[in-house]
């Protein structure tokens, strides 16, 4: 209950003066900033996924904006992160978020009247890897790749998919069910089908960029950020969505609209503690220079940035805030 | 009446000294597997971390930017868990072991209390890191800082500081003692002025050594929860904190995220064990000096 | 007697008179320090208790929610998702596998080194390669994970095509290496302390030093040398960092040490590093996986401890 | 074997504590002990008077209990665990084995000297002043004092006096034990026990110790064990010969080694076993 | 002191191998041996022969080398790091310091028989049958045989032949210094070396042992290291006498005790020192 606090009177005035320009928002906005020296910490936990993104923003932001502020960022994963985030007097300020909050998590926050705001930051696409070697799976539809991960499908080998394929077993992976990637393949894109049995399901992305790296007959997903930056080992697959093959890369990601990677992408999260935001001005400063440079950072960690609306929509809530 | 066939004896005695030549080789070569095994590890990371170590690395801020990425706070974060964990385990450990090797009767209490550190030797770390994430983290409030891992790691290391002392102890010649009570000295005068001096080397070699395997550690604070970036230097024990391990570990597995991050990771186990192997050096140079002393 | 005393200009047998008398701090405090020693020494049993008390009172809560029973024969473990199933068998065999692959290592090597130590080598080699040992004693584990996962892993793949990228084998591999260290200088321990004498004795009845190794001091030091053994089986199911960085996460009930396995201490790193909410049965199942590793050791120390008890040699 | 040890015994139960021939003092007064390490009985029934300001000497062959005895005197012996004893040793006149009697301060009047030498792993003087210290002296002058006293008591001052900084283990075994002596004497002991003081020295050393406790007897009373039968008639002024933890002759030391009464005190001074 | 073993030597450099007055070979002939354990000089020109078929006894305070000196006949000296040594000493002829030589032949054919009875954790059997086993014999009838000859010849036989299965540490320590004699006799030794057997035991078993020595010289060599002279008298035919790693004295028994011709041999069996 004592979330709701207005605390706005006295940080206020440091800067009302937003633009719809996030670029040159920033030039302007230095110079306040540096005059009130913010100190304190910024807790944030949550999402390995998210977990890049956070940490180079953190990173900046310390570096740049307020050096007295220490921002610590966590990986625990989504619902561990939500665990310390929904937390009597005081969590987490911040938790992100691979998936929306679950409804018994939200129930939780409201036992304990704790005001969240969700934030969209990015956009992420799942990528089918497959081995470089791999020259036959180069492009698939949609269909060919659920059935690829499907139990109800019957398929064991490459050439169940396609006759012309090579007469191997697949050998299908994945991160395990610890990550919101995962929960997101599983529940939206497999629509909580049962998995093939015998996917390799594993903890660390590292393991399955090596796996696959080494096994021709792979196929695995994960986000978009873990292909980006391991293309000398592995190649993705250019998914038909039914408008001819689309690759997948930041901008095919970034075009939520209309033709794009649409249904396999999804917007990542954070949520903010608001009564904690009102409380601290830092958490709330960072709050809103996340947004403010979520498109720049997004590209860098292998994201593809949200819409200027997106992001307008989230400033104007924060800036309410002050 | 001979029963030992002189000629018989002769004739095996080659074969046998040749086994004897032949197990001798076997074993040697079992024995230099483990150099083996350690040259060819060293090897490896040296090798990857060859260009990422200099005074920048050194002396510089964690970061996602693997250029400027340094392991400064790691190293203070190291520094000051040792200064809540060496305190308290060598309070601990060797009154503990003051008390079960010069105290107690020979019977019950010594027994429990002895067979419970044999077995609190062999609970796993990650058992003690649930332990400290129940306890410390989150009955007592503490959260995932340094005061909390720094008990965390105490309570890990006290069996080993507890046997390494009572060995020490154990080892001062009874004829000390004799020497000191025969002169009126009380129970306590002799441990404080005799026992305690004479067993300083041994427990130092003990406290060193399990300081040691407290600094390369990790499975506790995996379980605890180290926040995977933590770029402010911590100033006190109430800090959040990172180490060097957890550093390795988290370098690691974003490895597919930065390759850059593989050769962090082999540079921050290259300083690690530097400094393992000066910790494991002075405690060998101790225990030499002092071995044979009286 | 007196009369040397007025010889002197002191009196050192008054002054300690004097002395004993205004001294009371010394009794107390003679009397005070075996209570807080005492104290003290009573914090390792306190650890003991908190570690049982915590493990236990979620494992409970646990037993509540998955049967005992299923619990420990079930053979499907997977914790996440609508239908979620706790067999621990899947875990077992993983730590059970790479336990028994370690201990096929660490045995026969380092007891071969342990006898090079104790009865073959030279003074100065034995100066030599001791440390050598502590050192790779000293290695912390995560160390070895990653050269596990980076070095053995690809190593052994070269030779056996069928390995996985992750797979049981290779971190058993090098955690039997972890732990030779500590069966060599455990046994070295045990043979040393046996008595110069024996050897002698059997030296002078024309033993070669083989002989002598087998016939005489194995048989003399053999309660520790199995200790040392016992105790590295536990080392080994304990063992975390390896496992868990090189053997993968998965969960399935297999034999195939080519293949991925899971251990219940990587179950437990996994699980409080991942989805683990208070309150879950998934959260319990990290209690109740630890509780049983806990039991798993300690039974392994208890046996260690009685065998080096019960069976030592009178000598 | 009781004859001469009774007969002497009987100035003590009559509580005339003077030796009839020389007119000292009795220090120690045994009767009756019993002494069980365990299921082990090491001392049976010993029954044994100290004079003041001569040398006992105790002999027997190894085992024979000599050491327990000695270690019972200042009660040194309930170290080990598992003692148990019964009869008493009067000290002074007091029941040293009386529960109530402080054995620290038993151990302050009674000095000992060890078969191995012990000095601490300290530096001379600090070996020297460790008895005083421990007692509350603190003054450095006073300690000063006391340690070239007591160096000069053992005549070692001479060969330690620029070295009083060195730890005690960088001299030679003869002078170690020399220390240990001069330990004792810092707190000016009414009695010195000395347990096989030479058996670990050279022969050199061995004279010279001896040559000590003929001058320490004239103002301390001296209890030492010794295998050495020469040793014991050179030096003492007593001997009790013990064997199988018995007291089988005890008398003067020039009687018992030219006449024995006991057969087997005969064999043993003549070397037939031990 | 070289005349009286400097003219015994003759007979060996002129390969005469007899006593002249026995007639017995001589099995070792020492010549010039020295030894150094790292920086320590502890053996120094040691010349002396060995009789077959006598018992020789070295005698000599703590710390002159006896034990050194016996160790070296069956080479276990080398045991200890940094052992060096110069000389000769031939066996039956052979040098067997030369490195050639096998240690494992020389220790079958020269039994030792160590200060603390050390027999093997093992049962008395397994003991005895020891020696032989390594030998390569397995046959059981055969060990049996062997373990009652031995065992007999130990003069223990008929303590012990109820309890052969048993752990030889349930023996008293005068038994086992008895097992461990006999264990060196289970595989037909020609030389025993003896390293103060009875100074660990009591007179009793002392007395055993040296009943058994004084059987044993009928058929084996005997070259006994002790600290008790009156034993040295009562069983060697041969004593020398060893001071600071030298041969001061080396003589006839009788003649060596009753004539002593150094003064220090003297000074050493009179107890002057030691
Ligand atoms: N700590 C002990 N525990 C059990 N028994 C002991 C202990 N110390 C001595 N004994 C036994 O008590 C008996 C007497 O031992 P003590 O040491 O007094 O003999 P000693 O005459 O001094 O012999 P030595 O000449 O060898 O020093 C021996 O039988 C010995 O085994
Ligand atoms: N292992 C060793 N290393 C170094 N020096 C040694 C060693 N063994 C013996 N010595 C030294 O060699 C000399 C002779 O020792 P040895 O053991 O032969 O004497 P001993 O006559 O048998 O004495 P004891 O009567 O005490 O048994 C001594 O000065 C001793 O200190
Ligand atoms: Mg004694
Ligand atoms: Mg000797």
């Amino acid at each position: 209950g004592a979330a709701e606090e207005t605390e706005s009177e006295e940080s206020n005035g440091s800067d009302d003066t937003n633009t719809e320009e996030t670029d040159t928002e920033t030039e302007a906005e230095e110079e306040p900033a540096e005059e009130t020296a913010l100190e304190g910490s910024v807790v944030i936990d949550g999402s390995g996924t998210v977990y890049p993104f956070m940490a180079k923003m953190a990173e900046n932001y310390m570096l740049n904006e307020q050096e007295g502020v220490s921002v610590e960022v966590g990986r625990a994963g989504t619902s561990a992160g939500f665990e310390k985030f929904l937390v009597e007097d005081g969590g987490t300020d911040f938790n992100d978020a691979s998936r929306t909050i679950k409804d018994e998590e939200a129930a939780k926050a409201e036992e304990l009247g704790i005001e969240y705001h969700e934030f969209q930051v990015a956009l992420d696409g799942i990528t089918i890897v497959i081995n470089p070697e791999n020259d036959w799976a180069t492009e698939l539809t949609v269909d060919q790749v659920k059935d690829i991960f499907l139990a109800s499908s019957g398929y064991t080998k490459w050439s169940d998919v396609d006759p012309s394929f090579p007469d191997e077993e697949i050998v299908a992976m994945g991160p395990n069910e610890n990550h919101g990637t995962y929960e997101f393949f599983y529940e939206t894109i497999l629509e909580e089908q049962e998995m093939v049995e015998g996917i390799n399901l594993q903890q660390e992305y590292s393991t399955l960029v090596e796996l696959v790296s080494q096994d021709e007959n792979a196929i695995a997903f994960f986000g978009y950020g873990y292909f980006d930056n391991n293309k000398d080992k592995v190649s993705a697959i250019n998914i038909d969505f039914g408008d001819g093959p689309v690759a997948p890369s930041l901008e095919t990601i970034g075009l939520t609209e209309d033709f794009g990677y649409m249904p396999f992408t999804r917007p990542v999260f954070t949520y903010l503690n608001v009564g904690l935001a009102n409380e601290k001005p830092q958490v709330l400063d960072y709050a809103i220079y996340t947004m403010e440079n979520a498109q720049d950072v997004a590209a860098e960690t292998g994201f593809a940035p949200l819409a200027d609306e997106k992001i307008q929509e989230s400033l104007d809530f924060l800036n309410g805030l002050k | 009446m001979k029963y030992i066939d002189v000629e018989q004896v002769n004739k095996n005695m080659s074969p046998r000294i040749f086994k004897n030549n032949l197990a001798k080789s076997i074993f040697f070569v079992a024995a230099i597997f483990g150099l083996l095994v350690l040259i060819t590890l060293i090897y490896r990371v040296f090798s990857d971390s060859i260009g990422w170590i200099d005074i920048n690395f050194l002396m510089s801020k964690l970061s996602t930017d693997a250029e400027r990425a340094g392991i400064f706070g790691a190293i203070m974060g190291t520094v000051w868990l040792m200064v809540v964990v060496a305190p308290v385990t060598i309070f601990l450990g060797v009154g503990t072991a003051i008390y079960l090797e010069e105290y107690a009767k020979k019977g019950r209490v010594r027994n429990i209390i002895q067979t419970n550190i044999s077995n609190l030797a062999g609970v796993p770390s990650v058992v003690f890191g649930i332990l400290g994430l129940t306890v410390f983290v989150r009955a007592m409030g503490l959260g995932n800082i340094i005061l909390a891992g720094g008990l965390t790691m105490a309570l890990l290391i006290l069996p080993i500081v507890v046997v390494a002392s009572q060995e020490a102890i154990r080892a001062v010649p009874q004829f000390l003692r004799e020497a000191s009570y025969g002169m009126g000295a009380t129970k306590w005068q002799t441990i404080k002025n005799i026992v305690l001096p004479a067993a300083i080397p041994g427990i130092s070699t003990g406290v060193i050594l399990s300081l040691s395997r407290a600094i390369g550690e990790t499975a506790p604070l995996v379980v605890i929860g180290i926040p995977a970036l933590i770029i402010p230097i911590p100033d006190s024990v109430f800090d959040k904190f990172t180490i060097m391990p957890m550093q390795i570990y988290y370098w690691t597995i974003d490895s597919a995220l930065v390759d850059e991050y593989a050769n962090l990771a082999a540079a921050t186990i290259v300083i690690l064990l530097i400094i393992l192997f000066l910790m494991n050096s002075i405690a060998i140079i101790i225990r030499n000096k002092f071995q044979k002393r009286f | 007697m007196g009369l040397k005393n007025n010889k002197e200009k002191i009196n050192v047998r008054d002054m300690i008179e004097k002395n004993k008398n205004s001294f009371n701090l010394n009794s107390v405090t003679e009397k005070v320090i075996p209570y807080i020693l005492l104290g003290i020494a009573a914090v390792s049993i306190i650890t003991t208790i908190g570690i049982v008390f915590t493990l236990l009172s979620e494992t409970i809560s646990f037993f509540q929610a998955v049967p005992f029973w299923d619990f420990y024969t079930g053979t499907e473990l997977k914790p996440l998702g609508d239908d979620a199933k706790f067999g621990i068998l899947p875990l077992l065999t993983g730590t059970i596998l790479s336990t028994l692959i370690a201990v096929a290592v660490a045995i026969p090597i380092g007891l071969m080194t342990a006898i090079f130590l104790s009865e073959y080598a030279s003074e100065q080699l034995r100066k030599f390669l001791k440390p050598i040992l502590e050192i790779l004693a000293g290695i912390p584990t995560i160390v070895y994970g990653f050269f596990a996962f980076t070095f053995v892993t690809p190593l052994l793949r070269s030779f056996i095509p069928a390995l996985d990228p992750t797979n049981i084998l290779s971190p058993g591999l090098v955690m039997g290496i972890m732990i030779i260290p500590m069966v060599a200088s455990l046994s070295e321990d045990a043979m040393s302390s046996v008595p110069n004498s024996m050897r002698e004795g059997a030296l002078a009845l024309g033993a070669t030093k083989l002989e002598v190794t087998f016939k005489v001091i194995l048989p003399a030091a053999i309660s520790g040398i199995i200790a040392s053994f016992v105790l590295a089986i536990s080392r080994a199911i304990g063992e975390t960092m390896i496992v868990t960085i090189a053997s993968g996460s998965n969960k399935a009930f297999s034999f195939n040490i080519t293949e991925s396995m899971q251990t219940m201490t990587a179950y437990i790193v996994e699980v409080t590093g991942g989805e683990a909410a208070a309150g879950t049965t998934l959260y319990y199942s990290l209690y109740a996986v630890a509780m049983t590793l806990f039991v798993f050791t300690l039974v392994m120390n208890l046996i260690a401890q009685y065998i080096s008890r019960k069976f030592r040699e009178e000598y | 074997m009781d004859k001469e040890s009774s007969s002497l015994n009987q100035y003590s139960s009559a509580n005339a504590f003077k030796n009839a021939d020389t007119g000292n003092n009795i220090v120690y007064d045994t009767q009756d002990l019993n002494l069980w390490y365990g299921q082990t009985h090491a001392l049976k029934n010993i029954i044994l008077p100290i004079y003041e300001q001569e040398v006992t000497a105790i002999i027997g062959p190894s085992g024979c209990g000599k050491s327990t005895y000695l270690k019972t005197l200042n009660r040194m012996v309930e170290l080990v665990p598992g003692v148990r004893t019964s009869g008493t040793i009067k000290y002074r006149n007091k029941d040293i084995l009386d529960k109530s009697f402080k054995v620290e301060e038993l151990r302050t009047k009674v000095g000992m000297v060890f078969q191995k030498p012990n000095p601490f792993p300290k530096s001379i003087y600090d070996n020297i002043a460790y008895g005083p210290r421990i007692h509350g002296i603190r003054n450095k002058k006073v300690l000063d004092q006391i340690v070239e006293k007591s160096l000069r008591g053992a005549y070692i001052w001479d060969e330690v006096k620029d070295r009083l900084k060195e730890n005690a283990y960088s001299l030679s075994g003869g002078q170690q034990q020399r220390i240990c002596i001069a330990r004792c004497l810092a707190i000016e002991p009414d009695v010195i026990l000395m347990d096989e003081p030479t058996s670990a020295l050279d022969p050199k050393s061995t004279l010279k110790v001896e040559e000590l406790i003929e001058k320490l007897k004239k103002d301390y009373s001296i209890i030492i064990v010794t295998h050495n039968m020469q040793q014991a008639a050179r030096i003492s002024d007593k001997t009790a010969f013990f064997l199988n933890g018995e007291v089988i002759e005890y008398a003067d030391t020039n009687f018992l080694f030219s006449t024995p009464k006991d057969k087997r005190t005969e064999d043993y001074i003549t070397g037939r076993f031990g």
